[in-house]
């Protein structure tokens, strides 16, 4: 078991304003993880994990990252995270963006889009007209 | 043309000393900014007329039928969640109050889900706080706790603390001390003089330990809290008791995890108990460049910060009940208008599953994750770069942020104005 | 054109001379005139008490410190919620109402001009953001130059000049009325969380007194011309003993101005403390009323204590601090880089508490003292001594001995031997009240000549109408008559146009800001000074040219333009 | 009196009905007219529920209202609540006997957040879950519940007895994070596991029979006292504030 925190990149940060765009879904579905993590789940970096939550799952691409504590992945907030984070508050208004438990599965599948996520969802993908 | 001290309207720090270089009304160079203010002046993909969903797929409206739809999905609404509007100018903001308090909905901005805790906090304790100058000009001991400045408020070091000049310091790089905590080793724990790594949930253990120490209980604390050990404690307690000004900001290391707004109490509480020994006062790292002005705006008009619920008549403030996330993830609303605010990206999947199944009205000058819930998005003009009005820093310092381009389309306050004005005639408000 | 004709009223219109005459009030296009057409709507006032519009003198109603104030006050919210109705909007609040909720209970109390207590330069786009959401007063505020860097480093220099120029440019850039001076030099103290003991004690660094602070600012505001006097909240605010601090401070106060006050003292309550701590302090009224009695140069307000929950707010941080430590209830503070400090707490003053008891009789001791009433305004420092809707209570402990007892037996005991309150037997007069809450706080502000506080042709037709026959009406021994009556007018009138009728607003309303600019020659301008604005960018943390409030947040607005003697 | 409300099918079924005026006072003083509101919309009680009422009452005790169906988006019933008892046959919605002061709320279900928030009196018994803030205070109050009795059966969630000032919350099974945080007074009881029990705690008395996940390390541990034939760990705390409370536990784990 993991612990999954989220928050703000400076990369994440440049292209918000930009959220349709290829480098947002690069940026926001990275997985930093410790390289001796990725070690005992025997993945290089670069390679994609499913990572699961009791609220779903979603296919990041790790990238490894000494600064993180082991046992601890670090996803910038966004579409892919939140795909993961729970909806529930506490009765506080404020989700449980830290701290939550997750699972890590190495997979060769693709990661989605934001846009594949939003469908998922129930939303409609926006092309430029 | 080039325009000089323009605002940036990026993050809560809103730098205003901006250089914009505008060529055929275009942008075409950014000075002193960041790069996340670079980029967002920088922006080109912008929706030009508004857009309706369609079956499967999208179609241009105009302004007129965007409006229309927009007043009657309000006005039909059982429960309405007017959300969003740190991204906008205060002056849009009181009209979404008035609009909120015509329909009888709930209005809420992006403080629930960043510093909505805090707030809660400060309504607990209260908040020794100061402007960023008064921390610039004397700090010589600057905490950042739970926050990573260098990539969410870039500017923030060099304008208002660590790098800063300051009046009453020689050499203010050398004579300040940074201290920062966080689980993580963040690009801002590299330059601090101090680095306290805490188990991620253990914060409100470690305030609890550094407020006995102060207290001169320090004895009672166990060798170990929370992977910090009790000396490297005692050792942050007398740098902040031998410092003659002690600045604290905190961000959402804080506020997201564990216990929330409880962790900001006790971080309240410390500075409280750090202020009968010397001078100390603490921030919050507001995100969004107007957020506090969200707060500033729906206090002064409706008494309560953020998430209010005017279903009633009067207002009603419960965060946790009255809040966007809550509301969503509850199915609690029946219709949503969301301005300058992406919750499709930056919710729970929870939150925007609601959305999904009910009428969705997005203004945002920008395609967003939300255009994909959205039944209908209005294109504005972006306040700060086509469009002014007041901003509230994240030390609540009002400034007007600029209009360097002219805007070819409407601006927050004149869209909503319209779909105010439409309202107020439907409902027969004079 | 619009006309409006008041009949039958009684009016009380001191500056005017009028006390109680039966008369009609003719008001054209917002104005009094001599008379109106036969077209005009009239309003019947019965015979009942008519006076000009309220003005309040001193309140903390609008901006950052007061926002705060709310913001952190859910539970004070809670109190006092109205749902939109007419042309009112939904209200919360009770001794922070928000903007709309404090604008309608002024008005239904015939208020119709109103000065912010406090405003920081730095925050004064807030202040001005909030005036537009009060409609229905007219509004100016005090500007704080109690802790301000260029202000202490000029008058260290002793270029008194200079310090009129900088105030002057700050003034007109932030769109302000007057000076304000709160606990002047301990705010800046306060930046090391310390204090000034004294109006001798030197700020930290800057090395200037209160003393020369308060004197220089003088010397400034009557080089500037300004409608108003400086208007000061003394050192050692609700400390025991600091009387004397007080009485030295009215002792620096040259007769400076032929028209109006050359200091004007706010909530005088807080000041007039004898004894040495909280366990014998006393009423020091006597001392202070001899020395106001003596200095016609010297206006005050009450400060007035009254029992119940409220919220204090100051720009006085220090002053909150000890107060914190004293209830260990909520404690914000919020210091303003380069100008001053601010704090609030919440509080509860109980007649069960001796010292609450002893600040609620000091108040009325000073009403009652002062000779003469045009020298001491009625006043709570709102919210801080009370809300400004106990005022029409004020009146009634004013107006009545017989009321003044009843209260008095229901405080704590040990009250009476430490003030002379029991032995005061005077009882205002309806034209003493008059004075207190219009027509005194409309010429210590300067706002006569442009047309508040009285009745008189070319005044603004600001007007309200109590519901009260004062000829058959014996204050002294009907209190809760008197206290319905200043609760709710019949009628507020603002510009002409009835804006509240039996509490009940009947229009959305505009209201005016007023403002000052001070003319100064090229070579005092602030404007290009490479000193000042070196400084400027240099420590303050916006640049001086957004500094200034822009004419977008004015709306309606009267600028006061004077002519500075520099 | 018997009053018998039963829940009628909504469309919107999530979006929540307030409803204060369910409580006996309001139908011993004749309840004609009563509304409740479905969010904005004003709506007769007899759109939401079928209503019955059989017999008289004499006093508001005699008053008992039964609440069949789905109420688990009904808030407010029994808000202000002062005397009589009501019965809710299955779960109910936020805010369930707020400002109560006396009388008896029974819940077979579980109870959504703040149940008997602020309560001054009277008595909430909930068989099943309760949600979060049971038995707390309001936004910004100093003072939680004051006085009266709740006792949850099953779970409570976070922040369970929050600034508690006065009465007693009895929780059977587990209570989530938080436990009695920043309580000044009464007694809060929890027979199961619990996680950083009664943090900033300034007065009152807290007994946790099963453990103290991530113990708040700054409690003073007393020793080991026995209290009706339980041996507790007792503490006093919370040091980090003015240490005046009382804490018992039987185990304990820090987070170090």
């Amino acid at each position: 078991m993991f612990i999954l925190n989220t928050g703000r990149t400076i990369t994440q940060g440049r292209h918000v304003e930009h959220k349709f765009h290829q480098g947002y879904a690069e940026v926001a579905s990275t997985c930093f993880i410790h390289p001796f993590d990725l070690m005992d789940l025997d993945m290089e970096e670069g390679e994609h994990v499913e990572v699961a939550s009791a609220w779903g799952s979603v296919v990041l691409k790790t990238e490894s990252c000494e600064d993180l504590p082991r046992g601890t992945i670090f996803v910038p907030l966004g579409p892919f995270a939140n795909h993961i984070i729970p909806p529930r508050t506490h009765s506080t208004g404020m989700p449980d963006f830290k701290n939550i438990p997750v699972e890590l599965t190495f997979t060769e599948r693709e990661r989605p889009t934001q846009w594949d996520l939003m469908e998922q969802l129930g939303g409609k993908r926006y092309e430029t007209l | 043309m080039k325009h000089y001290d323009v605002v940036c309207p990026f993050c809560g720090c809103l730098c205003d000393d901006l250089e914009i270089t505008v060529e055929n009304n275009r942008i075409i160079g950014v000075d002193n900014g960041c790069t996340l203010g670079n980029a967002k002046f920088m922006g080109k993909e912008r929706l030009s007329s508004p857009i309706r969903r369609n079956g499967d797929g999208w179609e241009t409206i105009s302004y007129e039928e965007a409006v229309g739809y927009t007043v009657d999905m309000l006005l039909e609404a059982d429960r309405p969640l007017l959300y969003g509007w740190s991204g906008t100018h205060g002056e849009a903001q009181c009209t979404g109050v008035h609009m909120c308090e015509l329909v009888g909905g709930i209005i809420d901005s992006t403080t629930s889900v960043c510093h909505g805790p805090s707030i809660l906090a400060i309504q607990e304790v209260g908040h020794p706080g100061c402007t960023l100058g008064r921390v610039k000009n004397r700090a010589d001991v600057v905490i950042y706790w739970g926050c990573n400045p260098l990539e969410a408020h870039p500017r923030h070091m060099s304008r208002y603390t660590t790098y800063a000049d300051g009046y009453f310091l020689d050499n203010a790089f050398r004579e300040r001390k940074v201290i920062v905590v966080d689980v993580r080793k963040t690009e801002t724990a590299r330059v601090a003089d101090e680095f306290v790594r805490i188990k991620p949930g253990g914060d409100y253990a470690v305030l609890s330990a550094l407020r006995a120490i102060v207290r001169g209980k320090g004895d009672m604390v166990p060798a170990s809290v929370a992977g910090v050990s009790r000396s490297q404690l005692e050792r942050m307690v007398a740098m902040c008791k031998d410092a003659k000004f002690g600045a604290v900001f905190f961000g959402l290391g804080l506020t997201m995890t564990k216990g929330k707004y409880k962790n900001i109490r006790n971080a309240i509480e410390l500075v409280d108990e750090l202020s009968r020994h010397t001078k100390f006062t603490i921030t919050p790292m507001r995100g969004h460049w107007n957020v506090y002005g969200s707060n500033e705006v729906f206090t002064w008009m409706t008494g309560y910060p953020y998430a209010i619920d005017f279903c009633r008549g009067i207002a009603f403030y419960n965060p946790g009940e009255t809040s966007a996330i809550d509301i969503l993830a509850r199915k609690e609303c029946d219709a949503c208008l969301i301005v300058g605010s992406d919750p499709g990206a930056h919710f729970p999947r929870g939150c925007a599953e609601h959305l999904a199944d009910i009428p969705v009205v997005v203004i945002d000058p920008v395609p967003t994750m939300t255009t994909a819930f959205a039944n209908v998005q209005i294109p504005v003009a972006v306040s700060g770069i086509d469009a002014e009005g007041t901003a509230y820093r994240m030390d609540g310092v009002p400034i007007r942020v600029k209009k360097v381009i002219e805007p070819t389309l409407p601006s927050d306050s004149e869209v909503l104005g319209d779909i105010f004005a439409r309202m107020k005639e439907a409902t027969g408000y004079d | 054109m619009t006309e409006l004709l008041i009949r039958n009223a009684c009016v009380i219109d001191p500056i005017n001379d009028i006390c109680g005459e039966i008369m009609d009030i003719a008001v054209r296009d917002g104005k009094i005139v001599e008379s109106v057409g036969s077209g005009a709507e009239v309003i019947d006032a019965n015979g009942n008490l008519t006076m000009p519009g309220g003005v309040e003198s001193h309140t903390h109603i609008c901006g950052t410190k007061v926002n705060f104030g709310r913001y952190m006050s859910p539970e004070d919210m809670r109190a006092g919620r109205t749902a939109r109705r007419g042309h009112m909007h939904a209200t919360s609040g009770y001794s922070v109402p928000t903007t709309y909720g404090t604008s309608y209970r002024y008005s239904a109390m015939g208020y119709t001009t109103a000065l912010e207590g406090a405003m920081a330069p730095l925050e004064a786009r807030h202040t001005h953001e909030e005036f537009a959401y009060t409609p229905l007063q007219d509004m100016m505020a005090n500007t704080l130059f109690d802790g301000n860097w260029p202000v202490m480093q000029a008058i260290h220099e002793g270029d008194h000049k200079r310090v009129a120029a900088i105030v002057g440019w700050t003034l007109a850039a932030v769109k302000g009325f007057a000076i304000k001076l709160t606990n002047p030099g301990g705010t800046e103290a306060w930046g090391w969380g310390k204090d000034v003991s004294s109006i001798r004690d030197p700020v930290p660094h800057f090395e200037v007194t209160p003393a020369e602070i308060i004197s220089a600012m003088i010397e400034a505001n009557e080089m500037l011309n300004l409608p108003h006097s400086v208007h000061l909240h003394c050192n050692c605010l609700g400390k025991p003993g600091n009387y004397e601090t007080t009485l030295e401070t009215f002792d620096l106060v040259p007769n400076a101005h032929d028209k109006r006050q050359s200091l004007y003292a706010t909530h005088v309550q807080f000041h007039a403390y004898g004894g040495s701590s909280w366990r014998d302090i006393c009423s020091r009224s006597e001392e202070i009323c001899r020395s106001i009695n003596s200095k016609p140069q010297i206006v005050m307000d009450m400060g007035q204590v009254m029992f119940g929950k409220t919220t204090t707010m100051t720009a006085d941080g220090p002053m909150e601090f000890n107060l914190y430590r004293l209830y260990h209830n909520k404690w914000s503070n919020h210091d303003v880089e380069l100008e001053t400090g601010s704090g609030i707490i919440p509080v509860h003053y109980s007649r069960k508490n001796l010292v609450n008891s002893i600040m609620w009789a000091i108040g009325l001791e000073l009403a009652l003292l002062t000779d003469n009433p045009w020298q001491c305004i009625l006043a709570t420092d709102n919210p801080n001594g009370a809300p400004f809707v106990k005022y029409p209570e004020i009146i009634a402990l004013l107006m009545s001995k017989r009321y003044r007892n009843e209260v008095f037996a229901t405080v704590h005991p040990g009250t009476e031997h430490n003030v002379p309150l029991a032995a005061l037997d005077r009882e205002l007069t309806w034209n003493d009240i008059a004075i207190m809450t219009r027509a005194a706080p409309a010429k210590a502000l300067g706002l006569v000549d442009v047309g508040k506080g009285h009745l008189g042709e070319g005044a603004d037709a600001d007007i309200a109408i109590y519901p009260i026959d004062i000829t058959t009406t014996d204050p002294a021994n009907a209190p809760q008559d008197v206290i319905r009556a200043f609760a709710q007018t019949d009628y507020t009138i603002k510009r002409g146009r009835v804006v509240c009728c039996r509490g009940t607003c009947t229009v959305d309303g505009e209201n005016t800001t007023i403002w000052v600019k001070p003319q100064i020659s090229e070579n005092h301008s602030m404007e290009d000074d490479p000193e000042f604005n070196l400084n400027f960018d240099r420590y303050y943390t916006v640049r001086k040219r957004n500094y200034p409030v822009q004419e977008e947040y004015l709306h309606r607005n009267l600028c006061i333009e004077t002519e500075a003697k520099l | 009196m018997k009053v018998t409300l039963e829940v009628k099918p909504r469309r919107k079924p999530y979006l929540p009905i307030e409803a204060e005026g369910i409580m006996p006072r309001t139908f011993f003083e004749g309840a004609d007219g009563l509304t409740v509101y479905r969010g904005n919309k004003e709506l007769a009680l007899e759109e939401i529920f079928s209503v019955a009422i059989e017999g008289e009452a004499a006093s508001v005790d005699e008053v008992a209202i039964e609440i069949l169906g789905d109420s688990s988006r009904i808030k407010r019933i029994g808000e202000y609540m002062d005397g009589g008892r009501i019965h809710i046959a299955g779960d109910i919605g936020m805010h369930c006997g707020n400002f109560m002061s006396a009388g008896e709320i029974v819940i077979d279900g579980n109870a959504d957040a703040w149940l008997g928030r602020e309560m001054r009196g009277g008595a909430i018994r909930c068989h099943g879950n309760a949600g979060d803030y049971c038995g707390a205070g309001y936004r910004g109050e100093k003072r939680g519940m004051r006085g009266g009795t709740v006792e949850v059966l099953g779970d409570a969630g976070d922040f369970a007895a929050e600034t508690l000032a006065g009465g007693t919350v009895i929780i059977h099974g587990n209570a989530g994070d938080l436990a009695g945080v920043d309580m000044k007074d009464g007694v809060l009881t929890i027979m199961g596991e619990t996680w950083r029990a009664c943090a900033n705690m300034s007065g009152g008395t807290c007994y946790v029979h099963g453990t103290v996940h991530d113990m708040i390390p700054t409690f003073r541990n007393v020793g080991r006292e026995t209290v009706g034939g339980e041996v507790f760990t007792r503490f006093a705390g919370d040091i980090a504030n003015r240490g005046k409370g009382t804490l018992f536990i039987r185990n304990y784990k820090y987070m170090d």
